[in-house]
Parts: C-alpha cells; sequence; structure tokens
C-alpha cells in the first residue's frame, strides 16, 4: 500500500487533490483507494492535511498514516519544525517551492522535488490556485497514477469549463517534472 | 353511524390478539360514562325551543339533534350539568340520580 | 450485470442508499460529522432526483417526531444523527420503536460531550442499546449504502415492523471517499417493495394510535415488541440472502467470522476497526499465530447464538469497545461476555476501551491486545478490562 | 387562497351530526374537551389529529377504549408540532388531497416544553392548524405552573402563602409571539365564547400553510369552579378583559371584541377558588397589568 499525504491551507483545494488523485487510481487505475481529510472541522487558511492511499487490493486498514510514501506540500510555508514526522525515511516529498535546494538540509534523506506550481497556476488559472498543478506534479514524480488516469479524475470531478483549465496545468505540470 | 356506541370487547387470551403496537380501532367504546353522573339532565321539551345552545356545548358531545327534539345519550352524559346552566329558557333540570 | 462506481464518501453513499429506497420524507437537523448525508439527499431533492419531502426541521427531537408522524400515514421515511442529536431524540427513538414504526435512520458515531468531542467512537448509540432499534454497524462506504437498502426492507417486514439504525464511524467511515459501486433503480425497486404496515391512519379505516395502556395489557405490547425484534434474526438472514442473489454482495448476517476457523484467540469489533484488525490478523497468521476476528455486524437483535458457537470453538475471546459504561466496563463485553457466561466452558476474556473521542486505533495496539489474549491462554496473562492507548501513567 | 368570506360557516343548525371525541374520560364539565369536540365538527371526517401528552390524550385514547372517533395519535410531549408536520408531509408525499392535520395541546404543551417545535413547524408554514387549549397550568399532572398561567393563580408548585402571593408572572404573551412568524393566520378565542371560536377553525381550516387557534377552556377541577359553570366562566375570563379575542391575517392584527367597559375582575377571579386567597393589591396588579395590555393593543392594533 501506498501513503500519500497532501499539505495545504484551508481553502487551497488539498483535499480535493486528494480525492483526485483517489478517482485517478481507483475509477481510472482499477486499483483500490481511499481518501479523507485530517478529520475536523476546516477553518479557511488553517493548515490542513488530506491523505490518499492506494493499494492493489482491496484497503481494510482504517488507522491513521503513519508512514507516508509520498508527501505533496502546496504551500512551502507549512514546512515547519516536526514536519518530516510519520514520513518514511526516502520518501519523496514535493513542495510548491521556487528553489527546492534551501531544504536539502532540514529535510535530509528524502527525495526531495520541487515545482513552482504558484507560477504555473497564475500562468494558466490567473489564480494562484495550486492544488491541480501539484497533483499532476505527484503523478509524474510517482507513477501512482497515468496521466491519462489523471486527466480523466479531472473530467470526472469537475464540470467542463473548470475541467478544460486544470486538465491543462496537470499536463503542464506532468512535464514539467517528467522533463526536470 | 354519527357517534360511536358502546361495544362489547373480547379480551385478548393469545398474544397475537393484541394489535401489533399501539393501534386501534378508532371510536371503539368498550366502556360507558354513565356510572360518573350524580345528577341526571331532564329535559322539558315544552319549554325547549330547540336553540341548541346545549347541543352545541355539551364536553361530551351527548345532546342528540333529533327532528326537532334534544336527545341525551345517557351512557355517555357525565352530568356536568353545563346543558342546564347554559339553558336560555330553563328547561333542562338536573335532578338526582336514583339506584 | 451492468456496474456503475464511483468514489464517495460514507455520508454520501448513505444519501445514495436513500434516494435508491425512495423514502416518501425526510427529516433531518444537521450535526457533524452526519451532515454531508442531508446536504446531498437535499441536493437530490432539489434536482428532482428524488420525490420525497424534504423537512427542514429545527431539532433532532423534532426529526425523529416528524419521521413518526409520516410513517404513522403509512409513508417510508429517512432522517439522520450523530451523538448530541441522537441523545436529544433519545424520547422519540423508544417512542418510535414503541409505536412499531420502521423508520430508518443513520447514525454518524460520535463522542457525546463533555468534553466537547466531533469524532468518533460509539457511545452514542451503545448508550442507546436498550432503545428497541434494530442496531447495525458497517465497515465500509459500501456496507453503509447496501444496509441503507436492506434496513427498509428488515425494519418494514410485518413480522419486524421495528425502526432501524445504521451506524458508520464518524469521520473514520462518513468523511473517507472510497469507490462504491451504486446499484441500478430498478433492481432496487424489484429487492425493496412499496412500505405496507397495519399500523397507520387512514380515511378508509380510521384508527386511533399510540394509545396508554394500562398495567393489564402493557406487558404483552412489551412483549410483542420483544419478539419482533427476534423475528428480525431470522428476517435479517432472509434479506441478506436476498441481497446477495440480487446485487452479489454478502454481508453474513449478524456477524461475520474472519479467519475464526481454527482461530485460538479471537478479538471481537464493531465497525471501521474491524478493517484493521483484519489487516492485523492476516500479519499474525502469516507468523502463525491462530488469530481471529469476530465482526459483530447486529447489536440489536444480538447474536447470541453467534457468540456463544464461536466461543464453544476458541479459547480467548477479546472486545473492542470504542465505548465505556462508567463504573463497569465496554456495553460490548457486557453483552458478549452474557453470551460466552451461557455456555458450560472456561474461556480467557479481555475488555479493550480505546478509540475514544476519536483516538486512533493503530495495528500496534491491536497486535497488543492479540498477544494478551495469546499469552493468557498460556495463563501468561490475566483477564482484564482496560483503556488501552493512553498517553500518560495511571495510579494503577 | 380560498376567499375566506365565501366560507359557509358552521354553526349548531348545520353542524355535522357527526361526534369525533365521544366517550372519552375527561372530567365532567371539561372545557378543553369542548374544544376538541367543536374544532373536530369542523374540520370534519379528512382530519389528522395529534395530541401530546396532557388532558385531551390522556382521556381519550386508553386502550381498548379509543375516544377519537377519527384518525388520532398521541405524540411525545414536546413533539406534537413536528409529529403534526409529519404528518402533513406524509399525507402530502403519498398525494392525499383534502386533509387537514389539526393539533390539539395544552397551554404547557404548547408555550413551554412543544414550544420550539411549534415555531418549527410554523416557520416551515407546515399544512397544520395547531390548537392550543389554554386551561393556565400543567392540569394532567395535577395543575402545576405553566408559561401560561396567569399572575396570582395558586397551583401545586406556585402554592400561595404568606410569603408568595402563588404565581408572580404574568402570561406569557404567546399569540403575538405566534404572530411574530408572520404566520398566514392565528387567532384567540374562548369558549365561552364558541360561535366567534368555530368560525375561526372554519377559517383556519380554509387556509393552506400553518394556522394557530388559542382557545381559553376551563378547567374546573384545577380552577375551583363547579362542573356547570365552564362555558360561563370561560366567558367571564373575556368579558372582564383578561382574555382578548383577536385575529393576525395578512400582517395585521385584528381585535374581535374591544368592549367600552369591562366587567368586573374581581367577580372573575372570586368565582375561582385558584385565585380566592388573592388580596385587593393582587388584584389591582392584575387589573394594571390588563389595562396596560389593552392600552397597547388599542393603539397598534386598532
Amino acid at each position: 500500500m501506498k501513503e500519500i499525504r497532501w499539505h495545504g491551507r484551508g481553502g487551497q483545494g488539498g483535499f480535493t487533490a486528494s480525492r483526485l488523485l483517489g478517482i485517478a487510481a481507483s475509477v481510472h487505475g482499477g486499483k483500490h483507494a481511499l481518501a479523507f481529510p485530517s478529520f475536523g472541522p476546516e477553518r479557511r487558511g488553517a493548515p490542513v492535511l488530506a491523505f490518499t492511499k492506494i493499494d492493489d487490493s482491496k484497503i481494510h486498514d482504517r488507522s491513521e498514516v503513519q508512514e507516508s510514501d509520498y508527501v505533496v506540500v502546496m504551500d512551502e510555508t507549512l514546512i515547519t519544525p516536526g514536519f518530516e514526522k510519520g514520513i518514511r525515511l526516502g520518501a519523496c516529498i514535493l513542495v510548491n517551492t521556487e528553489n527546492i535546494e534551501k531544504y536539502r538540509e532540514t529535510l535530509k534523506g528524502f527525495d526531495l522535488r520541487g515545482i513552482d506550481a504558484t507560477s504555473l497556476a497564475m500562468e494558466v488559472l490567473g489564480r494562484p490556485i495550486t492544488n491541480t498543478a501539484m497533483y499532476g506534479a505527484l503523478a509524474a514524480a510517482s507513477g501512482l497514477v497515468s496521466l491519462d488516469a489523471a486527466l480523466a479524475s479531472i473530467r470526472t470531478e469537475m464540470k467542463p469549463k473548470l475541467a478544460e483549465l486544470n486538465t491543462k496545468i496537470v499536463e503542464r505540470a506532468f512535464d514539467l517534472i517528467i522533463n526536470n | 353511524m354519527n357517534r360511536p356506541k358502546h361495544t362489547e370487547f373480547t379480551f385478548p387470551t393469545h398474544i397475537d390478539d393484541y394489535p401489533t403496537g399501539p393501534q386501534y380501532k378508532a371510536g371503539y367504546l368498550p366502556e360507558t360514562n354513565a356510572g360518573w353522573r350524580t345528577f341526571r339532565p331532564v329535559v322539558d321539551h315544552d319549554a325547549c325551543v330547540y336553540c341548541l345552545r346545549c347541543y352545541l356545548l355539551c364536553p361530551d358531545g351527548t345532546i342528540i339533534k333529533d327532528s326537532g327534539q334534544i336527545k341525551i345519550d345517557m351512557d355517555y352524559c357525565k352530568g356536568c350539568g353545563v346543558c342546564a346552566h347554559e339553558c336560555p329558557k330553563d328547561a333542562i333540570e338536573m335532578v338526582k340520580e336514583q339506584l | 450485470m451492468k456496474t456503475n462506481k464511483i468514489f464517495i464518501s460514507g455520508d454520501e453513499a448513505v444519501a445514495q442508499g436513500v434516494r435508491l429506497s425512495r423514502p416518501h420524507v425526510i427529516a433531518a437537523y444537521p450535526i457533524t460529522p452526519q451532515t454531508i448525508t442531508v446536504e446531498r439527499l437535499s441536493e437530490m431533492v432539489e434536482a428532482g432526483e428524488m420525490d420525497g419531502e424534504y423537512m427542514h426541521v429545527e431539532s433532532e427531537h423534532s426529526a425523529i417526531s416528524a419521521t413518526m408522524g409520516a410513517s404513522a400515514v403509512g409513508a417510508r421515511t429517512f432522517t439522520a444523527s450523530s451523538s448530541q442529536g441522537l441523545l436529544y431524540m433519545a424520547e422519540g427513538l423508544h417512542y418510535c420503536s414503541g409505536g412499531r414504526w420502521p423508520v430508518v435512520m443513520m447514525n454518524a458515531n460520535r463522542s457525546v460531550a463533555l468534553p466537547w468531542s466531533i469524532y468518533g467512537d460509539q457511545r452514542d448509540s451503545l448508550s442507546l442499546l436498550d432503545c428497541g432499534w434494530i442496531q447495525v454497524y458497517v465497515e465500509d462506504a459500501q456496507e453503509a449504502l447496501d444496509m441503507i437498502i436492506q434496513a427498509y426492507k428488515i425494519a418494514e417486514h410485518k413480522d419486524v415492523l421495528t425502526p432501524m439504525m445504521v451506524n458508520l464511524d464518524g469521520f473514520i467511515l462518513t468523511h473517507t471517499y472510497e469507490l462504491v459501486e451504486i446499484p441500478e433503480q430498478k433492481m432496487v425497486d424489484e429487492f425493496l417493495p412499496p412500505f405496507q404496515t397495519p399500523n397507520k391512519m387512514s380515511f378508509e379505516e380510521p384508527k386511533n394510535l399510540g394509545f396508554s395502556s394500562k398495567p393489564d395489557d402493557n406487558t404483552e405490547f412489551k412483549y410483542q415488541q420483544n419478539e419482533a425484534m427476534f423475528k428480525a434474526v431470522d428476517v435479517i438472514r432472509e434479506v441478506d440472502q436476498e441481497f446477495a442473489e440480487k446485487f452479489g454482495r454478502k454481508y453474513h448476517d449478524m456477524v461475520e467470522e474472519y479467519r475464526c476457523e481454527d482461530a485460538d484467540v479471537v478479538l471481537v469489533a464493531l465497525g471501521s476497526v474491524c478493517g484493521t484488525v483484519r489487516v492485523v490478523v492476516d500479519k499474525m497468521r502469516a507468523a502463525g499465530k491462530k488469530v481471529g476476528l469476530l465482526k459483530i455486524r447486529y447489536m440489536r437483535p444480538f447474536p447470541e447464538a453467534e457468540v456463544k458457537d464461536l466461543a464453544q470453538r476458541v479459547q480467548a475471546i477479546g472486545v473492542i469497545d470504542k465505548d465505556i459504561s462508567f463504573g463497569y466496563e465496554g456495553t460490548v463485553y457486557t453483552n458478549v461476555n452474557s453470551a460466552i457466561s451461557k455456555i458450560d466452558k472456561y474461556v480467557f476474556k479481555s475488555n479493550f476501551v480505546g478509540g475514544l473521542g476519536g483516538r486512533d486505533i493503530t495495528k500496534a495496539e491491536i497486535e497488543d491486545m492479540f498477544n494478551h489474549l495469546l499469552d493468557g491462554i498460556e495463563k501468561k496473562s490475566e483477564e482484564k478490562v482496560e483503556f488501552f492507548s493512553l498517553n500518560v501513567e495511571t495510579n494503577d | 387562497m380560498t376567499n375566506l368570506v365565501d366560507i359557509p360557516k358552521v354553526n349548531a343548525k348545520n353542524m355535522t351530526e357527526k361526534e369525533f371525541f365521544y366517550g372519552h374520560k375527561a372530567c365532567a364539565g371539561c372545557g378543553g374537551s369542548v374544544a376538541v369536540r367543536l374544532a373536530l365538527k369542523v374540520l370534519g371526517e379528512r382530519t389528522y389529529t395529534a395530541l401530546p401528552a396532557g388532558c385531551m390524550s390522556a382521556v381519550g385514547f386508553i386502550y381498548p377504549q379509543m375516544a377519537f372517533n377519527t384518525n388520532a395519535i398521541i405524540t411525545t410531549f414536546p413533539g406534537a408540532a413536528s409529529m403534526a408536520s409529519g404528518i402533513a408531509a406524509g399525507a402530502k408525499a403519498l398525494g392525499q388531497k383534502d386533509v387537514k392535520t389539526v393539533v390539539f395541546a395544552g397551554d404547557g404543551g404548547t408555550a413551554d416544553i412543544g414550544f420550539q417545535a411549534l415555531s418549527g413547524m410554523i416557520d416551515r408554514n407546515d399544512d397544520v392548524l395547531y390548537i392550543c387549549y389554554d386551561n393556565e397550568a400543567y392540569m394532567n399532572t395535577g395543575i402545576q405552573k405553566s408559561g401560561l398561567t396567569p399572575y396570582g393563580t395558586k397551583t401545586t408548585t406556585t402554592p400561595a402563602g404568606k410569603n408568595i402571593p402563588g404565581t408572580v408572572t404574568h402570561k406569557k404573551n404567546l399569540f403575538e409571539i405566534i404572530a411574530a412568524h408572520d404566520i398566514a393566520y392565528a387567532a384567540t378565542a374562548s369558549i365561552g365564547y364558541p360561535q366567534d371560536f368555530l368560525n375561526k377553525v372554519n377559517k383556519a381550516k380554509h387556509t393552506k400553510g400553518a394556522t394557530f387557534i388559542h382557545v381559553y377552556a376551563s378547567c374546573p377541577t384545577g380552577w375551583g369552579t363547579p362542573t356547570e359553570t365552564s362555558i360561563e366562566i370561560a366567558k367571564d375570563a373575556v368579558d372582564c378583559g383578561l382574555i382578548f379575542l383577536a385575529e393576525f391575517e395578512d400582517g395585521e392584527y385584528k381585535l374581535n371584541r374591544n368592549p367600552k367597559e369591562f366587567a368586573s375582575v374581581k367577580d372573575y377571579l372570586k368565582k375561582q377558588g385558584r385565585f380566592k386567597h388573592m388580596t385587593d393589591e393582587d388584584i389591582q396588579c392584575v387589573i394594571e397589568n390588563r389595562d396596560r395590555k389593552w392600552a397597547r393593543m388599542r393603539k397598534q392594533w386598532l
């Protein structure tokens, strides 16, 4: 089983991204998935977590995610002391940043990947909504779901107009990681 | 039937004789209320002008309109005396029940 | 068979199950973590996907009152609640079962104040075990959807006519998204006939409902109600079988045994934690430990026969309770223990109380429980009732 | 909406001979049963009746004696309005036409424990006529103070003694609280003015949505009055101005009776055991409260 942890702020769409991944893996990828937010009331702006679990067989384990295989950080200000707790050593940490190098020292032992999702989102959406960019980047970095499945999940979940923009951003982010 | 009548009731002897849950026929009356009376209303039909004030105000609905005359269902009259007290013609008198 | 699988939460799965069951009246009051269910139902009514009346009641007490009223004219009804809301309904819960109105309710299992907590445990519904409702606990979103449909068929059965509560763990199930197969409306219609009941007011046959009974009759009405609950056991089996034939998913009636066939020790649990226990069972089995899981699905009627049967076959039974009856032990444990006491054999027993107020139950903790039971049969540990996963030292 | 002016009047001469509340075990001379009986005769056969715990349910449905000769149900004490709402919703969902749901609840069941559900019912504008028969205390449990028990009343929980003169609060202003919901139709009535009550029930019957009638209904047992005076005393209450007859319709209040002079409050009070202990000072307090209320009603409603 692969466990993915999403870091965002309330209202940034981290939970949506965790669900998109679940949809891509299960509905379009033939695997099994669970997606859930950090339980409790979501307050706009507050740091929040979301999770996706993906496996080839039915997922029975309902306990909390304690050893994440992938971590997605939608807003780099969320990397605060203690951040690395609950992340498997060697796990991939994907950060929305212009400069991933500055984390090499503090996050030693992890597979760090960076993408400037904010600029990408501004360019495509005209707004700094980074969840789908990070989702596309994760698909590329992890191989958990194919690009086709990722795009299909966007079309499953979003209305056509919104889906059009977001498939574009997923593709762009995917390419950025693959070609990096 | 304008008003329910006293009906004999067969007490359940088997659990299946009970209704499923608390539900039963509307207007089913195994008991009368006649035993509640100390006084009974007696109507003076000559004085009665059939204004129906008693009919309107009887708390138990026991006064019956019967082609120009009132009648009283003595199975359910409790003898409260409202009819006599409210009668504008004093046509109803409350008299002591005799055994 | 044509299938339609979508990625939805437990709350949304319940809403889908309700939609497919075509209730005439839905009355509910929002409460976390149930709210999404009633939001989805409102959307379905708005979108014309459902014909029912959606009532915006001003409290849970009114939610249960309104569903009883609607049921009392022969309407199929649904309500949903959780925690404080369920407790606020308590009067109505007894009233509803006594009135023999087969209302179906979803309860999102949530802790009960004080201290306030919106997170999951099962103290809400387990503390209301005696209110005369059939109580089922589900393990995932698919089971939640399927059990709503089954619930109508069980509750409305002429021999049962008893309300039914479908319990799903707050957040762990209500807010977790997973792949759920949505049955076809046509098939649900074939499975679930229109609601018929003798227990209603009608203009063809006017009735007085909800009457008083004197001491001469009251016991008989309560006896009848108890009988109906026992008869529900057979109906639950029939309905589950018929459901399996129609939809291809079987839920093993009253309980589900997982790898119990040759087990020495078994953990008993309700709801979503069963999934985690399965994972631990698999792991320990791989290491040669003869462990198993008994998933209790129905707490009322209680699966006494199934528990006794299992107790005859194993040496130790542990019960995980996401609840506590203060001053004694977990409620599930009390019930399981009562069944075990009726067999002529010693079984090592222990009660593990935890998961309160949303605390996670980890695989390591479950493994510890199994090890305690395995030690017990070798007389290396003692029977106990304990709060597990306390974060601090205690005076014991 | 039906033009209410065109509704045929219901009176003693033309009302149905059917009795829908019959053989009940209410006290002799019960004013509440007059209200229930008359209202059901206006509402007719296609009516669902819901009653919370209280006198009218306690005396009506004791298995196997079923005194409601119509569809009727006992509700929980706080849940009369919400169960009635559910009945109305169920009837609508099942496609039943020309159906009315009515509640008969006492003052405690309405103004106290059942108030939340009532407020919700009106807010949703459910098709229910809610009739509060007000006998000014919890009579079914043996005469305890409710939110509609008036100043000076002696009840078993507001005993009158040297230190406290019985009930020390005034009646809750139920009618205006209900009207403040912007309800389609609300009225006050008294069984002492039966034709007025019949007319109001008839109006409510023909008004779609939530409607409310607050009817003053005497209780010889709780009030300490002879059984035969139940109607008279309910009329006296209106004539002395302690109870007013009014309507709220289309957002407007209407005073149905506005007498130049009131009958004696003291005479009304002194006829009743529950007020026997009241001093002239207490009675003056009642009169002053009445006058304040009337001054306001006349100023604002006329």
